[in-house]
């Protein structure tokens, strides 16, 4: 169906035997539905991940990705079904949502990082204040982080003061300082130049090779071949079609899915 | 659409009170709500003892009782026998005609000072960069009071204009005399008047409201022949001269209607220790409406500057561009976005007008705080039912204002993706 | 009871006027001088037996009664006349008059008028928020007169106004008048028009329902009336504190009899409240008497011996 | 092609033109004066009004300036000395100057307000320079009560002991923290309000007879002038931040009945003139406390002051909070960091660096409003012309007093609104 | 010189035999200059454009393209020498301005639609009220050339509502309806992400081949080589070279051209 497979986006070999899965389950999402307001945005959403996966989700803006990464760590409230991480289920009780989302690191499209703290701070605020970390210790972690993210020089600037390839790998280890067991990101990409996209992609892999379990909402179909283990097709809040990453390339089985790729691969 | 059913809700613990999103909102309003109550209950429990105390009651019993002292300037008939309560009408009737006359005013001043301020004249922007800072920087009551002081120590007394060699005259054909006691100008007068109508509260002239009835009847006219123009235009692409049919129709019937009342000007004269007869407008509303207007055109004049700095140069530039002459440039491309940006703004200066009126006392002016949170509460010793309605009073004005402004914001928000 | 928290808190707390010349005013280091100003001081010198521990607060026309009533000030001596309802419907206590007074009004002397009867159609000042503007209001109602009011907030903005021609007349108490007429650079060229159109008791006012306070500053008043009365001055209190001949004089003094006792304080009470500023006649003449700028006879301020209304109540 | 444009020429230029000077018309004066004073008829005109203007001024005010007199015991000494020629007499300034500035503080303790303002500068330094040190922080913290025992005096011990209560709460928070939400935080609440209550004014006594430290008292009677205008204005805007934080968080929360109350009270207190407030601490205040409780007139003002201050403080916070990104509140709760954490480490310091400007326009509208105190009797410096006309050296006088006051408070504003504007561009470029 | 010509913009063949160029001429600039206070930003400069021609006016950054076009339709006056449009000599006439104006169109970088009106009445106004053209008529000539642009469908839209491709296709569309006989352009795509430059560019090449007069300042050199007749390089407000395209990119002739071209060209 479609000529080629997307590009690799890395030049090395990625070392795909070091992501193991395993058995054990990370995330359990059952007969999910979410509305805004009478707008049904996701519709009745089964999916399980385990411990390990990467799971790349796709489909055409507007379909509920987003928001379906956003309710696995409560961003988004659920109206039905449920949601499992890491064995607590969210509900309205606080405490389970502070815990899951001390398990559970998030990187927007956008970086959201804090404008008024130094990188160092902005890694460090939450060890400190959540986890209740000595500051020295959290300090060393961090820069363990901005080591792994290749910008341990950065440590004391301002958000501010960085591009944009160099704010999303911030992103990245201040998610990575709180030790998360599950990364989530959401479009980690898409509003860097392209110089700027690879450097973040470079360092989404390497945590893939370290065997993060990981959901990204994201159209480097490059970068999905390279590390999914699955890829999950969306459209109108309804998952559409999960497959490897080759087969889904290769012999995507709807129609959407045909229609998607080609737009997204043909230009 | 199907709603699937939820899941078993567990079981309530009490912890959930507080740990639970769905509940936790809940405690916390219930315990702001008691909180709220519990401290009003607190206020108005030490009122009661405190006023059963000092032996008064709550009562506004006293608005029906003989006010006793006079009030200068009435736009209802008012005397020393009338009420409290009528004082108090008077009053704010005062406030609410200084308030629409600095409104005014201040929003003709602001303006002109803001364009003024943005022209290439370097005098002139800078006098007005003097004049907005000067009146920014300096509290208000100062100026109520420099401007009192200018109205009574440099206009002449009206003894100045007696005598045969008077060291003062009136001006514009002896008909309208300046003194330190205020503006004496020509009031217009009626032959064949049409009488009042009794609304109650107070009488109304039918000459009035004849002569307001014609001049809405213009403007209505006025509209349609802009109307008429318009599609006109629309239609042929020519626009019709209109000017002069305008001007027929705003102005003649009002004229035929003057004529047929048998209108005259009632020209002040100077008998006795003051001018009589005209329309006197006194010092202390004088003071105050300039006060007012020049201290808040300085606001203004920053908010419209603000607003015609807002539209960018490129927007001129692309109507030059088109051909446009300046003044559809101004009209239909710079203004219409200049207001949005300027009106929110000017509508809470508006709202400080009106709040600053309560300063007039300075001046002895007698607005609704000089009548009844003035003479009214110390005559009668009701500080906490006269400070109450007065409060009330001023809120109700108020929100009508913003109500308005919210109106309009709503109405001429720039669409956006 | 008003008089322990006086000594508790080893001050009195005197309402007085925010400024009005030979009355109250502050000087230029600040400290408060006038003639409603020693009433305080001399009640100070009975009851905490110093005269300068006396806590100012200047009031408002409209801000007195609330701050006596409140329990803000003890005592308030801001020429306040007594009236009915100020005593029974506002609840409070005059303690006697301190200065007779009635309402006058002041003209320039070029205006050519005689009398208030010759005001029809002038334009007055008044200060609002006081009894002047009904008393006007009635007087010119009851003779069919017209007139426009103008009214201004304090003293000095009503003599401004004056000045400056915007109002014919200036009306207020008439001791006012002489005080603010004394002020200007050309006294003589204005006249005090010969009506006297209301009476105008002036007293210090005290919060209804302490007998024992109201009745310390009613005898402290009396105090320095009668020490005039009998010739006893700053002067000479000293010499006569010793003792003297005349009973009255030693009851007043306290070497006879338990008078101060009766209501708390020692006997010298009286002698300090004479020492501080002296007797009635020296008070007045200190501040508000013909050798001062304000110039005001003593009139009906008068002791009754002299054809005055001042009559202090027997010591006994 | 070259048949379609039978005109060009290639050409290149071989000898680059220097710069020339532009045309007379376009330089010097001459192109000054016509592009800023004379470019049309109307400008023509509208110049020569202005200058007639400024010339009319001159002509009339200037020699009134000029020939004042500085040195005289009494506006009739004044009068005696101009001899009829128009003059200024502020002598009244030499002699009173001090009043206007400190009421009646005595004078030999001016060095306390003095030294007060001069701290107050040290404590701001560190909320909006970033670059002074931060221990400088709990230096403003203790501000408040370093200021307060500066003017009012009396012993160092009751200030401490009121801090002391904040130390108090916080230790209680560290111990309780650990144990339940509900009874830390309650007992967070309550443990300095107990102290301040019971424990603060007897232990502050007793330490006093133990160490008497201290400076003598001045009572608050003494307080007027411009110092009055001060320690209103600025305790009433620092006492309304937090009250405005609470009200801007109020207003912006989904609670109906929370949101409600902030709207109402902000839209109550921005509806009502402040003169009715003021007329409320001085007339009716009492009547809502408990019978006999009566204190300070300045402390009331500066109550109703705070509410009122708090009411605009919020308005201008809830621009700050308005203006930050969903993200920054997203990016919070990602991380974990609960309700109360989320506003103190992200929102808060980047709202409030926002609002800066507008919490100083706010501080300059309040220290204006400070001159309507004089209504309800208090002798600021408005009221103290009056208190100064009443004194028979200077009755009449008006003029000189109203232009020194009017001076202080236009340098002192419009140093204010200066600093503000230069806020506000330093924020808009170093905001990312 | 440089190694290979920009590449095309447009993948359809560009119709170049339509593009005819008249002999009358349509803009007459002679000896020229412009002083802004003291600074001398436009030096000597002589220049014929006929009827028909399209021109590409480049040079670095300062060196006074924008400011030439803008002296042509008089949105800043000249000090001297002599600017001739459509026979019409550009003096402080106000009437001989108004004429030259309303023969002129102008597009912007920043597109300058008025936010407040439709996009219909953005492209009426000008119309109805300087041609005095009936509101009808104006309308269906908007619409013709909305639909030409290719967003007859947003005609109710407001500018805020569109993205900045559309909006600077409006503002092209808005010159069009005055009818001009020559069109100014002032850097139209500098401000527009990638994918709308194209949009922008062929809706400009569909004019050249339809015979309009252009003046554009641009760098899209793919965009230079395939319409215009000539390439004028400016450098310190002064012409520098201009020539054919063809020769003008493979052989240019001054130093500082090649500089610029290698500049431009090169990364
Ligand atoms: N807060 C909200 N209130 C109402 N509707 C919303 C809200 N957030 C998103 N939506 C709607 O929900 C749908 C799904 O949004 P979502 O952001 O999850 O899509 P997406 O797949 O991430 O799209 P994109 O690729 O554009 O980011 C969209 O139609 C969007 O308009
Ligand atoms: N209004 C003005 N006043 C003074 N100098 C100006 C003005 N407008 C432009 N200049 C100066 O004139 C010179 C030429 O400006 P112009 O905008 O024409 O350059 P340009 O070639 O269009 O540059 P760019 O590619 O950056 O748009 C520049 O040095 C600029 O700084
Ligand atoms: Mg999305
Ligand atoms: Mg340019």
């Amino acid at each position: 169906m479609i000529d080629a497979l997307p590009e690799a986006t890395v030049d090395r070999p990625v070392n795909r035997q070091a992501m193991r899965v395993s058995s054990e389950v990370a995330v359990q999402i059952s007969a999910m539905n979410k509305w805004y307001g009478s707008f049904h945005v996701l519709r009745d959403i089964n999916m399980t991940v385990n411990r390990g996966e990467r799971i790349v989700i796709c489909g055409p803006s507007g379909s509920g990705k987003s928001t379906l990464i956003r309710c696995i760590n409560r961003l988004e409230e659920h109206q039905s079904g449920q949601i499992i991480v890491d064995g607590t289920e969210l509900t309205s009780d606080l405490k389970n949502i502070d815990k899951v989302r001390s398990e559970v690191g998030m990187v927007f499209q956008h970086f959201n990082l804090f404008p008024h703290l130094t990188i160092l701070e902005n890694c460090t605020l939450a060890p400190i204040n959540v986890r209740q970390i000595p500051k020295k210790e959290a300090e060393e972690t961090a820069m363990h982080f901005l080591e792994k993210v290749k910008i341990p020089e950065q440590a004391l600037k301002y958000p501010g003061q960085l591009s944009g390839g160099q704010q999303q790998r911030v992103a990245i280890a201040r998610a990575l300082c709180m030790r998360p067991r599950i990364m989530l990101f959401d479009e980690p990409t898409s509003a860097l130049d392209p110089e700027m996209i690879k450097e973040v992609l470079d360092t989404m892999i390497q945590l893939a090779e370290e065997g993060m379990t990981m959901l990204c909402v994201t159209h480097e179909m490059g970068f999905a071949r390279q590390v999914a283990n699955r890829v999950i097709f969306m459209d109108q809040g309804q998952v559409v079609e999960q497959n490897e990453p080759e087969e889904f390339f290769l012999d995507p089985r709807s129609e959407r899915t045909k229609l998607f790729l080609s737009q997204i691969l043909g230009h | 659409m199907t709603t699937i059913p939820d899941t078993p809700k567990p079981v309530f613990r009490p912890s959930m009170l507080i740990y639970d999103t769905r509940y936790r909102s809940l405690t916390i309003q219930v315990v702001v709500l008691f909180l709220v109550m519990a401290g009003a209950a607190w206020l108005i429990d030490n009122a009661i003892n405190n006023l059963r105390a000092l032996g008064k009651d709550f009562n506004y019993g006293f608005l029906g009782v003989r006010a006793g002292y006079d009030i200068n300037q009435r736009l209802i008939a008012y005397d020393s026998n009338s009420t409290h309560g009528r004082a108090m009408l008077v009053g704010l009737l005062n406030t609410l005609l200084l308030a629409v006359m600095s409104c005014a005013l201040a929003t003709v001043i602001g303006v002109i000072a803001g364009v003024l301020r943005l022209s290439g004249n370097w005098v002139v922007a800078r006098l007005m960069t003097v004049y907005v800072e000067a009146f920014r920087n300096i509290p208000t009551l100062l100026w109520i009071l420099v401007f009192g002081a200018i109205m009574s120590e440099s206009m002449p007394a009206p003894s100045a204009f007696r005598g045969d060699d008077p060291a003062a005259s009136m001006i514009l054909f002896d008909s309208i005399a300046i003194t330190n006691r205020g503006v004496y100008a020509p009031e217009p007068l009626f032959d064949r008047s049409l009488g009042n109508i009794d609304l109650g509260l107070f009488l109304v002239s039918i000459d009035l409201i004849a002569i307001v009835a014609v001049i809405v009847a213009g403007l209505l006219g006025h509209r349609w022949l802009i109307r008429n123009a318009d599609a006109i235009q629309n239609a042929t692409g020519k626009r019709p001269v209109t000017w002069w049919k305008s001007l027929l129709v705003l102005f003649l019937p009002l004229i035929v209607l003057l004529w047929a009342l048998g209108f005259h000007f009632g020209y002040p004269e100077l008998a006795g220790f003051n001018f009589v007869g005209g329309i006197h407008m006194r010092n202390s509303l004088i003071a105050m409406w300039l006060a007012l207007s020049i201290y808040t055109g300085a606001f203004i004049a920053e908010i419209v500057r603000a607003g015609i700095m807002a539209v960018s140069r490129g927007q001129t530039e692309a109507a030059y561009a088109l051909g446009l002459r300046p003044n559809i440039t101004m009209n239909k491309v710079i203004l219409p976005q200049a207001l949005r940006v300027i009106i929110p703004p000017m509508i809470s200066q508006y709202l400080n007008i009106t709040k600053n009126t309560s300063l007039a006392l300075a001046v002895g002016y007698m607005d609704l705080r000089s009548t009844l949170g003035g003479i009214t509460l110390n005559q009668t010793g009701r500080e906490l039912e006269a400070m109450l309605l007065m409060m009330l009073i001023y809120l109700i004005i108020s929100l009508l204002i913003s109500a308005a402004m919210n109106v309009y914001n709503s109405r001429v928000r720039l669409k956006e993706r | 009871a008003t008089l322990d928290d006086v000594r508790a808190r080893g001050e009195l707390s005197c309402g007085v006027s925010t400024g009005l010349a030979g009355f109250s005013a502050p000087d230029a280091n600040g400290v408060w001088q006038g003639f409603d100003v020693a009433i305080c001081r001399a009640v100070a010198a009975a009851v905490l037996n110093d005269p300068m521990a006396v806590t100012f607060v200047p009031t408002t026309g409209q801000t007195r009664f609330t701050a006596l009533s409140s329990g803000e000030i003890d005592l308030l001596a801001r020429n306040t006349t007594w009236t009915f309802s100020r005593d029974v419907d506002l609840r409070f206590t005059f303690t006697g008059v301190n200065y007779y007074d009635g309402q006058g009004f002041m003209v320039s002397r070029d205006l050519g008028v005689s009398s208030a009867r010759e005001l029809d159609g002038a334009t007055i000042c008044i200060q609002t928020g006081t009894t002047t503007e009904l008393n006007l209001a009635d007087y010119f109602r009851s003779n069919n007169m017209n007139y426009e009011p103008v009214p201004v907030e304090t003293n000095a903005e009503g003599q401004q106004q004056y000045l400056a021609g915007a109002c014919d007349a200036y009306t207020t108490d008439v001791s006012g008048l002489a005080s603010t007429r004394a002020t200007f650079a050309d006294p003589d060229s204005h006249v005090i028009l010969p009506e006297v159109i209301s009476k105008e008791p002036l007293g210090p006012l005290v919060r209804h329902g302490d007998d024992e306070w109201s009745d310390i500053v009613m005898w402290t008043l009396f105090a320095l009336v009668a020490a005039e009365e009998y010739g006893v001055t700053s002067q000479n209190i000293d010499e006569l504190a010793r003792g003297t001949d005349n009973p009255e004089i030693n009851r007043l003094l306290g070497l006879e009899g338990e008078l101060g006792p009766m209501f708390r304080l020692d006997n010298e009470w009286a002698q300090r409240a004479i020492a501080a500023g002296g007797n009635y006649g020296e008070i007045f003449a200190a501040n508000i008497g013909e050798a001062t700028p304000i110039g005001l006879a003593r009139g009906l301020n008068a002791q009754w011996t002299q054809g005055g209304l001042l009559y202090a109540m027997p010591f006994r | 092609m070259s048949d379609t444009h039978a005109e060009t020429v290639p050409f290149v230029r071989d000898t680059m033109l220097d710069p020339e000077p532009p045309p007379v018309a376009e330089r010097g004066a001459v192109r000054w004066l016509r592009a800023n004073l004379f470019s049309s008829w109307l400008n023509a005109i509208l110049t020569a009004l202005s200058l007639y203007v400024v010339a009319w001024l001159a002509v009339h005010v200037g020699p009134w300036f000029l020939n004042s007199v500085w040195r005289a015991g009494s506006l009739a000494e004044c009068r005696q000395i101009l001899d009829g020629t128009p003059g200024a007499c502020f002598a009244v300034i030499t002699d009173r100057w001090r009043q206007l500035l400190y009421g009646f503080y005595p004078q030999a303790f001016y060095w306390r307000p003095n030294l007060a303002l001069i701290l107050m500068f040290v404590a701001l330094a560190p909320l909006l320079f970033p670059r002074v040190p931060r221990q400088l922080l709990w230096f403003s913290v203790a501000y408040p009560a370093v200021a307060y025992w500066l003017l009012w005096g009396g012993s160092i011990w009751f200030p401490i002991m009121v801090l002391a209560g904040f130390g108090v709460g916080y230790g209680v928070w560290v111990a309780t923290r650990g144990v339940n939400a509900i009874i830390g935080s309650t007992a967070t609440f309550l443990a300095p309000i107990l102290w301040w209550m019971i424990v603060a004014g007897p232990l502050a006594a007793w330490l006093h007879s133990v160490v008497p430290l201290g400076i003598p008292a001045a009572r608050s009677d003494r307080f007027g002038g411009f110092m009055l205008s001060i320690v209103i204005g600025v305790s009433g805007i620092s006492l309304s931040l937090p009250l405005g934080i609470i009200l801007a968080l109020g207003r912006k929360s989904d609670m109906f009945l929370v949101k409600t109350l902030c709207v109402g009270f902000i839209e109550f207190i921005r509806g009502v003139p402040l003169i009715t407030l003021l007329f409320t601490a001085s007339l009716l205040l009492n009547y809502f406390l408990p019978p006999g409780t009566s204190f300070d007139i300045i402390l009331r003002v500066i109550i109703m002051v705070t509410l009122f201050a708090s009411a605009y403080i919020a308005e201008v916070i809830r621009g700050g909070l308005a203006a930050l990104p969903r993200g920054q509140y997203e990016a919070a709760d990602a991380l974990g960091l609960d309700y109360w954490k989320a506003q103190r480490l992200i929102i808060m310091p980047q709202a409030l660096k926002i609002s800066i400007p507008g919490i100083v326009n706010t501080f300059i509208g309040l220290f204006k409003d400070t001159t309507l105190v004089v209504f309800i009797g208090l002798l600021d410096p408005l009221g103290l012309t009056n208190a100064i006309r009443a004194d028979t050296n200077w009755n009449g006088i008006y003029w000189e007093l109203f232009i020194f006051v009017g001076l202080l408070f236009f340098i002192f504003c419009f140093g204010m609104s200066r600093y503000s504007q230069h806020l506000e561009r330093r924020l808009k470029t170093d905001h990312r």
